[in-house]
């Protein structure tokens, strides 16, 4: 069956609706809009108001609702427009979702999933093209995952939904119209796995979410112009990291470029290259190398947007430089 | 007194039976006494990081939470003791929590401002002003959209009424008519500000006007008045009309917290208020209706200070918990 | 049309010149042809990422920033090229901006949603529903505490009225009595949300009573009335007496953005409502009292057009930021 | 001059407050309460309610006002009363201090200084006690400091509102009773280099803040018991980092570890390891080391948090571990 992410999306919507009466969405025009990315147009008709509800501009009280929906016996499903706005949200997720099953010695969990979505691309500028995805997976008690993939557009929500703690789900802004070919009986997948999306021998790039498909990409074109085999790495799961998979590729490589749309101080890569040094230090031929964001809020003019954010040549060029080759 | 609150005329003179009245006598004690031997113990130095004593505070609890169900459920703040206590957690659980001990409800997780407690549906124990709000919302709508006729009560300070949380949660709950009972504490003080540097409006019951949300005050110091209203507006949310708002007008009688030192308000100001007392005052209702006595009042002390004296004992012979089982609860699995 | 909204009575019964009504609708109508050709180049790729038109609420910029001093201070949305038009940001760096060209208002970092113009005091552009209200009270308050008699306006939509910003902002406000001038466009959908599904109480005005500020509502569709209504409120302001609130009943005659299929509103009621255009309900007006012919009218669009042909080109033959300067900016030094 | 971290704060708001019109402090009983910390106490008194202002519980308000009035020409000093409280003001944070001056094309900037407590160590549990610069310090637009000794106190105010645009600046809550000589005439300090705080030769700790004396007690205790000379870096400013002066230091001793008080995983300690490693990799004797906080929301109970945060102990561990010594 050839299917859009967005789509696919759609369909992990509906039979988690189907299946479970305790699963609703929430968030702003999920409903009568249609989702603002038209992952949801057709539940309100199919579901009903009270299962797909549009909630009024509150992102803290729509959050925090889902969180006490989830105490209640519920499995919501909450949408964030976009992770920047999800700043708004902040405490609720960090200060109860978070918390709450700690600090309650056990007591209370808080099976809730918010989704979001995340990174530039679109040319939207310095408040809708931000990508906080890798500062939330700092947060214990949260678990984050970013689907990058339509295998996994279709089947981490059901695996989200089934966990008993907070799972937010990072949709890259760039995927929503990604189309190919998904098999019809794709179903619910694991969401702490990484897996190696392309095997190589002479380098590992690490990635995830939107960045994926431009390592594939520029290992393609390595491959092609170089004669360099990279590892391409989908980390799928921010946090937890599968850290066992990352080393195991690196200490068969001995060489990393982490790449990630996060800016580079503080990013996600920086903290998979410092596991990468901890783990593997002494197989290293070179030290781990980063591929992320300029150093600046994203843009919106088309050329300093690309810019600002890594590229397949950018990819190309990072592992050419840790390969001691020729930029 | 500047701030006399106006007290809503007839309400004290409904009928309560005497078994009643004692028993709301005996809460409040509870409270009281619970709390004073908690700050004994703060000074002593087994319970420590923030103590904020409800001490003057006690009928609202005590009285609000008599329009509950078991089913219920109630969301607090961190100035939470009473509303635990009169809950049902069990005096020696709570002790053992604010000792760090392992018996404690949390597990020594939580200490005095996160209590919680599964059994009684009691869900914290928030020490994020306003944070609670949201949350007691969304309890609210897993309850009617799972068809079950509970309330959930949500306390909360004058404070917290500035904060944006209150207001997209007064209009979410009643825009989605859910059953949601806010309970303000209006003590007059966020800390050391006083309502008026806080509030264009000071008259809280008014805002509820912007959510078109039924509303009422009430004289927090008298157990009898708050209960009354607390059963009215708490029938009428479970009844699926939509979430009430009940102002409690009271005061705290002691600092925010141990590390305050009241600069920000007048010594005559608190004994105004102490004047008002809620236990002393239904004491002297109740002796003067010839319902209790001297003895009466000494055996209810008697029984709460054992209870209390059986709650540091078992805190104090709590254990800890190891130190392996650091990382234990922040996942599930 | 069922939210009909209601005329102050009166108030477009004001004596103003022909001079100053023609210059209303020059200014309404370069906002709409502006914007016209915006869409066309949204079309045409020229520009990119999101676009907000403006089209159908011309009148609330037009008639509220008549009320504004070149010192005032403006705090706008992401719907906001009307109100830079009319503020004076020139049409050709408007246009320049959003073809991301180094000639642009902003160096082509920020598009049309983030439109900034430090010699007319326009601070944005803010795309976070209600993340502008802060802003304008912390403006206006340096304005107060440095003995300025200046007006901040701050523009926002009804959806950010749900926002726990708004409240803050509303409280600090009035709380502080800082010269603040909260303009609500209230067009009655934030996105697809229909107010009644965002707002448990519509009437907005109502919620101003919350913070104890003064409000009013005005027809938005009416130009000289959100002229005659915004000059009030303005002075009242600057007179030092506190915010104001007021609310523009106005309507988007175009999809919420560029992305928006309008699932969630009936063509009917868009037609209805541009029976009321602005536009030639003024066209109508001048002409019937005998103050405007269609050569006028031909006139002004003639000028109009040529101005926003000259941006385009200004914008066409723009430059591209060298890639080289992408970080510069983020520091002062 | 004997005096503590509070009254050099003190000190440094009066000098500000009394050398420039433009300077106002505003926050949650800055006033009246003196400060939640005591900071402020005897402010209101001495400059009038004009300049010492208690806001209503507002966060986002009071911090998005502070912007306002910085746009408007004032220097704003906000105080939220810890890191925490202040995750309900981060959209004012991010998207508008940080983005201000680049979405305007450089047309406005925003001198604020926005001042906070942060840390664990006084068992006020998961919503008083975590530690979120480091992850303020991924924002580009923001710069961040970290005072830990009394010079910093003192000092770091007047840079800060010098800056043009908007500092954060965090106290350890542990700090403000530390006590210690003054120089009299001590005043302003620079805010964006670290500073070598003790000399060693065999190992690099690199830390700041609340952190600072537990390194250089372990510092201490290493060259008793071990004859370990560890060299002890504080970064003051942790963004920009001052790469620099870390490198040499770790090109020197060849072996560094990296002490934080945030989570570990996504901690800027891991942006500091990826940078030594990318820095000086050849010149490593050992992979960089991290001492961090445990992933689990901050417990109440004293000895789950000591165990929870870094302390001279698990400092004194990873040295001898990173030097091969029996721990
Ligand atoms: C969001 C947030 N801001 C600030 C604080 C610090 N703080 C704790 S209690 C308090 C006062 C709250 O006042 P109120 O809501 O009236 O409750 P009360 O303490 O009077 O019961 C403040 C400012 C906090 N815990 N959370
Ligand atoms: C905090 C936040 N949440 C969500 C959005 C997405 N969004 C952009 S505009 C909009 C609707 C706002 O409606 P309103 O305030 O009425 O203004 P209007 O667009 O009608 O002018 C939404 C939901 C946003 N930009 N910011
Ligand atoms: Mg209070
Ligand atoms: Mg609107």
């Amino acid at each position: 069956m050839q299917t859009t992410y967005r789509d696919a999306l759609r369909a992990a919507h509906r039979e988690a609706l189907q299946r479970d009466p305790r699963v609703f969405l929430m968030g702003e025009d999920v409903g009568r809009y249609g989702g603002s990315y038209a992952v949801s147009k057709g539940l309100l008709e199919e579901f009903g108001p009270d299962r797909i509800r549009d909630t009024p501009l509150s992102e803290s009280t729509f959050v925090g609702a889902g969180i006490g929906a989830a105490l209640g016996g519920l499995r919501p499903i909450v949408e964030v427009m976009t992770v920047n706005f999800s700043l708004l949200a902040l405490d609720q997720i960090v200060n109860n979702a978070a918390t709450l099953r700690h600090m309650s010695g056990g007591q209370f969990n808080v099976p809730i999933v918010i989704r979001m979505a995340t990174g530039a691309g679109r040319q939207l500028a310095a408040q809708h093209a931000h990508s906080f995805e890798g500062w939330y997976a700092h947060i214990p008690g949260l678990r984050i995952v970013a689907p990058a993939t339509l295998e996994d557009a279709r089947g981490m929500l059901a695996t989200a939904l089934e966990d008993p703690d907070p799972v937010l789900m990072f949709e890259h802004q760039t995927l929503y119209n990604m189309e190919g070919p998904l098999p019809d009986e794709a179903g619910a997948v694991d969401i702490d796995r990484a897996v190696v999306r392309r095997i190589g021998t002479d380098v590992t790039v690490i990635t995830y979410g939107g960045s994926l498909g431009k390592a594939l990409d520029a290992a393609g074109r390595l491959a092609a112009e170089d004669r360099i085999a990279a590892e391409v790495i989908d980390l799928r799961s921010l946090r937890p990291l599968d850290t066992p998979v990352i080393l195991q590729s690196v200490a068969k490589t001995r060489r990393a470029v982490v790449v990630d749309e996060g800016w580079r101080s503080g990013s996600l890569s920086a903290e998979i290259s410092a596991r990468i040094t901890e783990g593997v230090f002494y197989e290293l031929d070179a030290p781990v190398a980063r591929v992320c964001s300029a150093e600046v809020p994203i843009p919106y003019a088309k050329h300093l947007e690309d810019a600002a954010i890594p590229q397949v040549g950018s990819i190309v060029d990072a592992v050419r430089a840790l390969m001691g080759r020729q930029a | 007194m500047k701030t006399e609150p106006a007290v809503p005329a007839g309400v004290s003179a409904l009928p309560v039976d005497r078994a009643h009245l004692v028993e709301l006598l005996h809460q409040m004690l509870r409270i009281r006494h619970f709390e004073e031997k908690c700050a004994e113990l703060y000074s002593a130095g087994r319970i420590r990081g923030f103590l904020h004593l409800y001490i003057g505070e006690e009928a609202v609890a005590v009285g609000a939470l008599q329009a509950l169900t078991p089913d219920d459920a109630i969301v607090a703040t961190y100035r939470e003791h009473g509303h635990a206590l009169v809950r049902g957690l069990a005096a020696e659980r709570l002790m053992a929590e604010m000792f760090g001990k392992a018996e404690g409800c949390c597990r020594g997780r939580g200490g005095s401002m996160h209590l919680f407690d599964a059994a009684t549906r009691f869900y914290g124990g928030n020490a994020i002003v306003g944070g609670g709000l949201p949350v007691a919302v969304g309890l609210a709508l897993a309850d009617r959209m799972q068809g079950r006729p509970r309330v959930t009560a949500c306390f909360f300070g004058d404070g917290a009424v500035a904060e944006g949380e209150f207001h997209e949660a007064m209009n979410l709950a009643s825009l989605w008519k859910l059953p949601v009972l806010f309970l303000c504490e209006n003590n007059l003080y966020a800390m050391g500000t006083r309502i008026e540097r806080a509030q264009a409006q000071v008259d809280l019951v008014r805002k509820a006007e912007s959510y078109a949300m039924p509303a009422d005050a009430v004289d927090g110091m008298d157990v009898m008045a708050v209960e009354a209203a607390a059963r009215r507006a708490a029938e009428a949310v479970r009844q699926g009309s939509g979430p009430r708002f009940l102002e409690c007008r009271t005061y705290r009688f002691r600092a925010h917290s141990m590390f305050d030192a009241e600069l920000y308000r007048d010594k005559s100001e608190v004994e105004a208020w102490k004047s008002r007392d809620p236990i002393p005052a239904l004491i002297a209702r109740l002796t003067a209706a010839g319902q209790l006595t001297d003895r009466d009042v000494a055996d209810l002390e008697a029984a709460v200070d054992a209870e209390i004296a059986a709650a540091v004992q078992f805190a104090e012979r709590g254990t800890w918990e190891p130190v392996e089982a650091l990382t234990r609860d922040v996942y599930s699995r």
